[in-house]
């Protein structure tokens, strides 16, 4: 019990990290990036190739993937994405065939079959009598120092807010004289390096193949949905919702939780289009 | 800045602006000297907001130029425009309003580099609209009509600007506080900061300012000092078509 | 009985009242003009109107039917016809293809009949089909029926705006700016076709800031500042009225301290 | 302008005898050329059927759900009940319409990202849902599926039988889809799709029609998806991955949005052409159809159809709605 819900806070950090991510290139972008999942697959590769094939320490390897791929990230966002003048339907084709070159890549390069990542801490530890696995643990921690970091630097540095001022009013933004398609740039490589941090530590609890991205998608868009797009506040409490069904669900419920998911976040549209906290991007979009 | 007054600070040159087919400026000239308050007045959809987005670099030129402080700022990106000191505060203020007033207000200094020089700009336009100072944490979307002004122009302030650009500051404002508003104007003004400002409301623009430009249907029809213009009858012809 | 009659209506925006309190009545055939300052609220008594917002408080009664808070299409239904400000069109469809968009609603063969082409469902295309023509015809667009909306003209747009509302039948026309970029020429074309509009029994509600069209095209004139009427009456009267040149003009700084 | 022009019953008529005919010689192919006309003529229907849904200014992400409810469905049948193949195709379609009614009526309330992301989901959930479920075989899959009886001369067991079904499949989509574009409905769907506030202001309620174009998608989607699933044999979750919506998106591209038959018959004759020599290198087909896409998106934007109008010289009609 107590182990699930280890397994549970564990899964639904990670969870706010992936669905945040997302939510900081929606709010900029005003498009859902589709390869979302797929960057979360590519760090992990990235990882996977640092640490085992080149053999560095795990920091190292994190670090590097992170910047690798998020740098990636802002590449796409600067050199193709912009060029598509923020029309919805150009930026999703694109965006899918990202998502469709990067698991060609990963498939070409890594084989389709399942591998498993190193964990960051091995061995198990006691809590109060339990036993836990310290690669939870460490898993936890690393994901709460990240979200707590990421808070801190949207909140209080002047990057930051000049991120949320883009998010909420490009224009106003602009005639600040913030470099709007800077910041752009930088808050798609921001979710993006989110997604390869939440990819390496939740594919090293469950399994890593080219084809992980669309699950990882799907939970992403599932947060932030259910918490409203644009809010990361929302997509912290719906991370930690759907992290339950995730979590709890295949032991309580049976194997039917992506239904009860889905079908909560179906009954909260249904009463709250928005979502949670949201302040939708399409109502803005729309004036 | 060394430069005196009377020297022409802000240039407009036959400034054309057109979407698709539609010319909405059919070349447009100006000018505001250093240390003066000019008012563009003219009714709806005359383009005084075309002209203030197109100087501020939001909408592009067909043709013509723009010059501040002997420089071309036109084809420029807004930021860059920014820079050069000329702030626009944009027509419906625009605050970010998910952040509080004063989040609103250091955004308005994102360009100052200095912690201390920031909060030097946040007392000084504290000073001018202490209405502010009871809002400050409030998130900007909650405040009422004129609180949103005030710190709409405060956070333009913020940023020391050379030229200060405002879009029609008494939109929607109850009478009482547009004057509150073209108050903070005088005081501006006196702080030696010029000012370009486009406006509905004609006689209190007339008040404050010390030229004006009258448009109708994307040309200037009429320029002159805002006492000759006071008094003049084209002034109420541009407006009511009477 | 009032053609519309709206009492009380009040439609806030956040904390923004953008609409307090308004009181309108429009006799059949006749010919309102609603006017007022930019952010006035005028827009949004159309959107009230017409049902793409629902008012906070107030009813709109329509012919002595009360309508407030129905759907869009359904108040379409009833004859309400309406423009918007910004000139909405159907991309990429010609000029007579998005005609024929105005006359559906009075179109009644459904789906399989006209998947399948029947005789009934032919006879009304037909209809709808010389119906466009003349309408075209009627609002001088009739060269044009084969250009793409988008590219057409900027005055030439709103031309088509009201051809379409006037495809099905109407018995009142909210016009939303409709001489916003127009020249000189074309206003006066677009107020003798509405006038001969009116003359077939079809009355108007008008919002439009050229006060020389509107003075002379008016029958009464409805003065809107801060979301609530300043003044009514005719043009004369409300040319002359203090309180709607103080709103157009504005007002001498230190004339109204409190 | 169509409307005025009126086809000559015997130009229809001829036109039908030549493509009938056509088809019957594609039956006379080599198998492998079989094959590729019968991933041809699924994926085109698919395509059209994406296509009708983008009419109404929707982007559907969600076509692989639709796939796989009728797959399953007919598996079902013709497993479990016995039922005759043909009965299966239709009650199969008429499943993904029913599930098209409910699930739309509450995810087209949603616009633009909202409904995008939610189609996604929605055929994700749909598969994981049926891989959970022991009746449908979990993640093996249901196997097994018995090959139906023929048809007078269509023997469905030879590929030549599979493929007139599946042209004729084709056929009755392409004709629906056709008769529907050229008639009011397809009309009242592009006004929808271009601007649904002027649409309304016509008493054109457009909740009714988006509902009726994503229904008329899911039935020809699941037509098609029982069709597919009978042909193969075996139905299985693995099969039915956002890939596969994906591909609905593809040939649609590919070929150009602007024409909802042509378009999806140009591009799901690239798309098979590609996906048969590529199928053999793991990855490349993923990776070869992103690049094209991106390709496709950035330099071509109108498709491969709009290669034929710039030699017509019209107008490229472009994405029937402004978004932002």
């Amino acid at each position: 019990m107590f182990d699930i819900f280890i397994f549970w806070i564990t899964l639904s950090l990670n969870y706010v990290l992936l669905a945040t991510g997302l939510t900081l290139t929606v709010s900029v972008m005003r498009v859902v990036n589709l390869a979302h999942g797929n960057f979360y697959m590519a760090g992990a590769y990235a990882f996977l190739v640092f640490s085992e094939r080149a053999g560095l320490p795990y920091g190292l390897a994190l670090l590097l993937s992170v910047l690798l791929v998020g740098a990636l990230g802002m590449l796409v966002e600067a050199k193709l994405y912009r060029r598509l003048g923020g029309r919805i339907e150009p930026s999703i084709i694109c965006m899918s065939g990202m998502l469709l070159v990067l698991e060609g890549l990963a498939v070409l390069l890594f084989g389709p079959d399942i591998r498993g990542l190193p964990a960051m801490l091995k061995g198990t530890t006691t809590i109060g009598g339990t036993v836990v696995s310290m690669e939870r643990l460490s898993v936890a921690a690393l994901a709460l120092v990240v979200i707590a970091g990421l808070f801190c630097f949207l909140k209080y540095s002047r990057l930051g807010r000049s991120i949320r001022a883009t998010a909420q009013d490009r224009e106003a933004a602009s005639l600040m004289g913030v470099n709007v398609n800077l910041i752009s740039s930088l808050s798609m490589g921001i979710g993006t390096a989110m997604a390869v941090i939440a990819g390496i530590q939740i594919t090293a609890v469950y399994h890593l193949s080219p084809y992980v991205g669309i699950s990882a998608l799907c939970t992403s868009i599932l947060i932030i949905t259910m918490g409203g797009m644009g809010s990361i506040v929302g997509a912290f409490i719906a991370a930690f919702i759907i992290g339950l069904s995730d979590s709890f669900g295949a032991s309580f419920i049976g194997r039917y939780h992506h239904l009860l998911s889905f079908g909560t976040v179906m009954i909260i549209l249904l009463f709250k289009p928005t979502g949670l906290l949201g302040t939708t991007v399409e109502a803005k979009g729309k004036g | 800045m060394d430069v005196k007054e009377g020297h022409v600070f802000l240039e407009i040159r036959n400034m054309k602006v057109g979407y698709g087919a539609v010319e909405v400026l059919k070349g447009i000239s100006l000018q505001v000297e250093k240390g003066k308050v000019v008012c563009l007045l003219g009714a709806n959809g005359a383009g005084k907001s075309t002209a203030l987005r197109a100087l501020s670099g939001l909408v592009p030129l067909t043709s013509g130029e723009v010059l501040f402080d002997g420089q071309r700022i036109d084809g420029l990106q807004p930021h860059h425009i920014v820079r050069k000191g000329v702030i626009h505060v944009p027509e419906e203020r625009r605050l970010f309003p998910e952040m509080g007033v004063q989040e609103n207000l250091e955004m308005g200094a994102y360009l100052v580099k200095g912690h201390g020089k920031v909060k030097e700009s946040l007392e000084e336009v504290l000073t001018i609209f202490p209405r502010l100072k009871q809002k400050l944490k409030q998130q900007a979307g909650t405040l009422s009509g004129g609180e949103q002004q005030m710190a709409a122009i405060g956070r333009a302030l913020m940023s020391r600007p050379r030229l200060l650009v405002m879009d029609e500051p008494t939109l929607g404002l109850s009478p009482l506080l547009c004057e509150t508003v073209m108050e903070s104007i005088v005081q501006i003004k006196q702080r030696g900061t010029s000012l370009l400002l486009s406006e509905q409301n004609s006689e209190l623009a007339l008040d404050v300012s010390d030229e004006g430009y009258i448009m109708r249907l994307g040309e200037i029809v009429l320029h002159g000092t805002s006492q000759q213009l006071a008094t003049d009858d084209g002034v109420r012809k541009a407006y009511l078509g009477m | 009985m009032a053609l519309i009659e709206i009492t009380n209506l009040g439609k806030s925006f956040g904390g923004n009242r953008a609409v307090d309190g308004i009181d309108i009545e429009l006799q059949p055939g006749e010919i309102v003009g609603l006017v007022g300052p930019n952010g006035a609220g005028k827009s949004t008594i159309f959107n009230l109107i017409t049902g793409f917002l629902r008012p906070n408080s107030g009813t709109i009664k329509f012919k002595g039917d009360n309508i407030t808070g129905l759907r869009p299409d359904q108040i379409a239904k009833k004859g309400i016809g309406r423009t918007f400000q910004i000139t909405l069109l159907f991309h990429g469809q010609t000029v007579l293809e998005s005609m024929l968009a105005g006359h559906v609603r009075e179109e009644r063969t459904g789906f399989w009949q006209a998947l399948l082409n029947t005789g009934a469902y032919r006879q009304e295309r037909a209809q709808a089909f010389e119906k466009s023509v003349d309408t075209l015809q009627f609002m001088g667009l009739t060269e044009w029926k084969d250009t793409l909306v988008n590219v057409l003209p900027c005055g030439l747009q709103r031309f088509l705006g009201i051809a379409q509302v006037i495809m099905s039948p109407v018995e009142i026309l909210l016009l939303d700016e409709p001489l916003t970029g127009l020249n000189e020429e074309e206003i006066s074309m677009l107020l003798g076709k509405l006038k001969q509009l009116r003359s077939q029994g079809i009355s108007i509600l008008l919002i439009e800031h050229h006060m020389k069209a509107v003075m002379s095209f008016c029958d009464r004139i409805v003065v809107i500042n801060f979301g609530q009427k300043i003044a009514e009456g005719t043009p004369e009267r409300i040319s002359t009225n203090p309180t709607v040149i103080e709103a157009y003009l504005g007002c001498k700084r230190g004339t109204r301290v409190s | 302008m169509h409307i005025a022009r009126i086809n000559s019953a015997g130009k229809v008529l001829l036109a039908i005898v030549l493509l009938g005919l056509l088809a019957f010689a594609l039956g006379f192919l080599p198998n492998r050329w079989q094959q590729i006309c019968i991933m041809w003529a699924i994926w085109s229907t698919v395509g059209m059927s994406w296509l009708v849904i983008l009419r109404v200014g929707e982007f559907s992400v969600g076509q692989a759900g639709f796939l796989c409810i009728g797959g399953y469905s007919a598996a079902v049948l013709m497993l479990k009940f016995n039922c005759p193949f043909w009965l299966a195709l239709i009650v199969s379609a008429a499943t993904c319409a029913f599930v098209a009614l409910v699930v739309g009526v509450i995810i087209l309330r949603l616009k633009g990202l909202y409904f995008l992301v939610i189609s996604l989901v929605f055929a994700e959930i749909v598969r994981l849902t049926i891989a959970a479920s022991d009746y449908l075989g979990a993640s093996e899959g249901l196997f097994g599926i018995p090959i139906p009886n023929n048809l007078w001369f269509i023997k469905f067991s030879t590929k030549q039988g599979w493929l007139y079904l599946f042209i004729f499949i084709l056929a009755l989509a392409g004709f629906t889809f056709r008769r529907m574009e050229k008639s009011r409905i397809g009309r009242i769907y592009s006004y929808i799709g271009a601007s649904p506030d002027l649409a309304q202001s016509f008493g054109i309620y457009y909740m009714k029609y988006r509902v009726q174009a994503f229904v008329i998608s899911a039935f020809f989607t699941g037509l098609v998806g029982a069709a597919m699933g009978v042909y193969l044999g075996a139905v299985g979750p693995e099969g039915y991955t956002f890939y596969y919506s994906l591909i609905a998106q593809i040939v649609a591209i590919l070929g150009g949005v602007g024409s909802i038959v042509l378009g999806p018959l140009l591009g799901s004759a690239l798309y098979t052409v590609f996906d048969e020599y590529l199928v053999y290198v793991p990855g490349a087909r993923s990776l070869i159809m992103g690049g094209l896409l991106l390709t496709v998106i950035f330099f071509l934007p109108e498709g491969l159809v709009s290669v034929r109008r710039k030699f017509l010289n019209k107008f490229p009609r472009g994405f029937p709605r402004k978004f932002i």
